[in-house]
């Protein structure tokens, strides 16, 4: 029951499902939850790799780093977000067409 | 026999969540549905031993992203009201059928060459005899400290960076 | 280093499943001993006696983002220093302590400075002394004008 | 050295036989289902405890409030009002379930079933004593810490769920509030993980000693700082005392819990008090020296060779005296707690942020910086140690 493929096949369904948010999803905030969703699921893969692959923890702080590096970027993100709705009164992501405010 | 059941409960978790991310219309429930999937995701960290990630995972993902997401939410005109300016009511939860299509075709074309490429590897990749599980804390705290001791200091300034960054941007203005 | 199985997880599991099995038994099985006479007037929004106005679901101001901005780059600072911080004793008892106290020193001087520029920026102190924006003191001169 | 409720009971003949009946009456090893039905027997008792915790801390409160301000507090129900806590309880289950006109039904259902699950998770963890500690995590703090922050998001879910312009505020600054004294904690427990090299409790009690001048609180200057910064960051974590702001009766009309009515706002009070006696409990095991018994005779050794009882007995009379002390701090330390909300006004909310980011931070950082330097100088010896070798080497 617990291989590495079906790790796989779980970190392959929650980046397909993240994918799909950032696509179909027309608002800025649920398309970062998208990202979120990818960069949970890539973790998990390298996670997985250590405990079958070979047992040394650099996967472990892999995953640590991809967590910390995706914190900092959805504090950075949703400050971009926070900032666009003042200007534009919005978060549709059609709106957001012009390169500067 | 528990390693199944926590296996399976976490997956399910996981995966239910995220696909009640993708179809949910209200985004606070999407909000609430990436919790759920985070908790799944740290439980299955926890079936591979990866005890400190599983927790890392509780602290910084449940604990932290999702608050600010919520607090993004409600100051960007919370879950439901998304007309813009013209007065328009654009429905912003879902997509038209158009871009189901494009995704439904992307998610395919993805799947196939993936399997493609894992398909030998499956069949040559034989399960050895798994170690049993190890308390991960020290170890990581060794590595970080002798061989990534680089990566340790940068993510600071990192982590700096976004700090100042983000306030800086998101600081209410007078305008 | 004492090797563990996942039976740990199993009293974590358990006290999860409880604590959702007492709220499906005291929310929705005590419905039945629990009287249930919804009326549109016991259901509005309490606002002491007046009828509410409005939706709730307008948005606030920004200052909640800040701090929990600031709130998360400490989190990840403070998960970043656990596996540190747990070996720092075995290291300083060998007399290896100088190298990590170095690191750690570093790692916590570097958020110091984040903290001591959102303190100089004003962020940290929660009312903020909003100068009037040009926009708004021209419109509060014109309603003057016009009362 | 994890050792569990399971390793503690396989040393008992009784244990061992049930498995082999067991296993054999159903055909497969039955050794999994034992742990399972023994841990769940043990969930059951602590979360039936705690309940009874919780319930008695209600009662506790109003007789300690009821004390203060020279009233009588609650004598009707049972003896001296005891039972006060189990008739409050009834009340809240026969009173109408009311949901707020379109709030969000999902949410609104979800909000109390968080907050529980949150703080029904920690209980695997608090370490009772040696034996009686249900796991004794590698993780223990940093998992209590992740865990518990499901709190905060059940405050702004409670508030956000119920549309109501009060309830929307009071779970803005609650949940605020609750992250934001986070910090101050989670530096202040990396500061006791600093000093004890493991994260989790067992290692916190293992590495302090019986008597007073071995704890944690009284090692250096620094931890005695410590301890009030994390007595001060878990009021206020708990929405408790002078920082209970997000459910101020006068101004929010009891905050993101005022749309709630019958066992969803009891769920949301119960998940309250139990959230204090575990960080109580925290607070005791990382600085009063947690289940230790002066004297050492936690480990019933003293019992074993000195007046001859059998070993099982003498390792059983150890375990109830951690048991003993453990409760006796904790319940110390919930006094304190009531006691300092019967006393203290309440704060306004920009003192609350004003005090947590620019006094409680700061001061936790500087003791984490000081716990360090103070290793590295006199490699992780207590002040009393140094003092000693200093005077004997003195003259």
């Amino acid at each position: 029951m617990v291989s590495l493929s079906s790790y796989l096949f779980i970190s392959f369904a929650l980046f397909v499902s993240g994918l799909a948010v950032m696509i179909a999803r027309k608002n800025i905030i649920a398309i970062l939850l998208g990202i979120e969703l990818i960069l949970n699921s890539a973790a998990l893969n390298f996670a997985a790799y250590t405990r079958f692959v070979n047992q040394n923890l650099d996967g472990h702080l892999m995953s640590l780093f991809i967590i910390v590096i995706a914190a900092a970027e959805a504090a950075v993100g949703l400050a971009i977000v926070i900032r666009f709705f003042q200007i534009k009164e919005t978060i549709h992501i059609d709106d957001a067409t012009q390169l500067q405010a | 026999m528990f390693e199944n059941i926590l296996f399976l409960s976490s997956a399910v978790l996981a995966l239910s969540g995220a696909l009640g991310v993708v179809f949910t219309k209200n985004l606070m429930h999407a909000c609430v549905l990436l919790l759920a999937t985070l908790f799944g995701v740290s439980g299955l960290y926890a079936v591979i031993g990866a005890d400190f990630l599983a927790a890392a995972q509780l602290v910084i993902y449940a604990g932290g992203v999702i608050i600010l997401m919520l607090f993004a939410v409600m100051l960007t005109g919370g879950a439901a009201n998304n007309e813009n300016k013209f007065g328009i009511d654009k429905v912003a939860a879902m997509g038209s059928v158009k871009t189901y299509i494009y995704a439904g075709l992307t998610v395919l074309v993805m799947s196939f060459t993936i399997l493609k490429i894992l398909a030998n590897y499956m069949k040559t990749f034989e399960q050895g005899e798994l170690a049993p599980f190890e308390s991960t804390v020290e170890k990581i705290g060794t590595l970080l400290v002798t061989d990534h001791v680089l990566a340790f200091e940068i993510s600071s300034i990192l982590l700096l960076g976004a700090l100042v960054g983000a306030a800086a941007i998101a600081r209410p203005r007078r305008g | 280093m004492a090797s563990y199985t996942l039976d740990v997880y199993m009293p974590v599991l358990i006290l999860m499943g409880l604590s959702v099995g007492l709220f499906l038994v005291s929310v929705f099985a005590a419905k039945i001993i629990r009287p249930s006479k919804p009326s549109a007037l016991k259901e509005q929004a309490y606002e002491c006696g007046e009828d509410p106005v409005g939706t709730a679901w307008s948005n606030f101001n920004v200052r909640f983002y800040v701090v929990s901005l600031i709130f998360i780059v400490f989190d990840v600072e403070g998960a970043l220093m656990f596996p540190v911080a747990s070996i720092y004793r075995k290291f300083v008892e060998v007399g290896e302590g100088g190298v990590i106290l170095g690191s750690l020193l570093v790692f916590i001087s570097v958020l110091v400075v984040g903290i001591v520029y959102c303190w100089s920026k004003g962020d940290l102190d929660w009312v903020r002394s909003f100068q009037l924006s040009e926009d708004q003191v021209k419109q509060l001169q014109g309603a003057e004008k016009r009362s | 050295m994890s050792l569990s409720i399971n390793e503690y009971l396989n040393q008992f003949e009784a244990h061992q036989q049930a498995i082999a009946f067991l296993s054999d009456f159903l055909g497969t090893d039955a050794s999994g289902i034992m742990t399972f039905l023994v841990f769940g027997a043990a969930c059951f008792i602590i979360v039936n405890i705690m309940a009874l915790v919780g319930g008695l801390g209600t009662y506790a409160e109003r007789k300690i409030s009821a004390d203060i301000q020279l009233r009588q507090g609650p004598n009707r129900v049972g003896p001296y009002g005891i039972l006060q806590f189990l008739a409050d309880g009834v009340k809240m289950i026969m009173k109408e379930d009311i949901f707020p006109a379109d709030a969000d039904k999902p949410l609104f259902n979800l909000a109390p079933l968080l907050a529980l699950t949150g703080v029904f998770a920690t209980l695997a963890l608090v370490p009772f004593s040696s034996g009686f500690t249900l796991v004794n995590l590698n993780m223990g703090v940093f998992f209590l810490i992740g865990v518990s922050s499901l709190v905060g998001v059940a405050v702004f879910l409670g508030g956000y769920a119920s549309n109501s312009k009060w309830s929307m505020l009071g779970g803005m600054r609650g949940a605020s509030q609750i992250i934001s004294y986070e910090v101050p904690v989670t530096i202040t427990a990396l500061m006791i993980v600093l000093l004890s090299g493991g994260m989790s409790f067992g290692a916190f009690v293992e590495t302090q000693g019986g008597l007073p001048h071995e704890w944690y609180i009284f090692h250096n200057p620094f931890t005695f700082i410590g301890f009030f910064v994390f007595f001060v960051g878990m009021l206020a974590e708990t929405n408790r005392a002078p920082f209970d702001l997000p459910e101020a009766e006068s101004e929010l009309v009891s905050g993101y819990h005022t749309e709630y009515t019958g066992m969803r706002f009891g769920l949301f009070a119960l998940a309250e008090y139990i959230e204090v006696f575990v960080l109580c409990g925290v607070g005791v095991a990382a600085f009063l020296g947690g289940y230790k018994v002066p004297f050492d005779l936690g480990s019933g050794a003293l019992f074993i060779d000195k007046l001859g009882l059998p070993v099982i007995v003498g390792k059983n009379i150890g375990q109830v005296l951690q048991v003993g002390s453990f409760v006796t701090k904790t319940l110390a330390m919930y006094y304190l707690v009531i006691w300092v909300r019967w006393t203290f006004p309440r704060i306004r909310v920009d003192q609350v942020m004003t005090i947590c980011w620019k006094y409680l931070t700061p001061l936790a950082l500087f003791n984490l910086v000081g716990v360090a330097i103070w290793m590295y100088a006199f490699d992780a010896h207590s002040i009393w140690e140094v003092l000693g070798q200093a005077f004997s080497s003195g003259h």
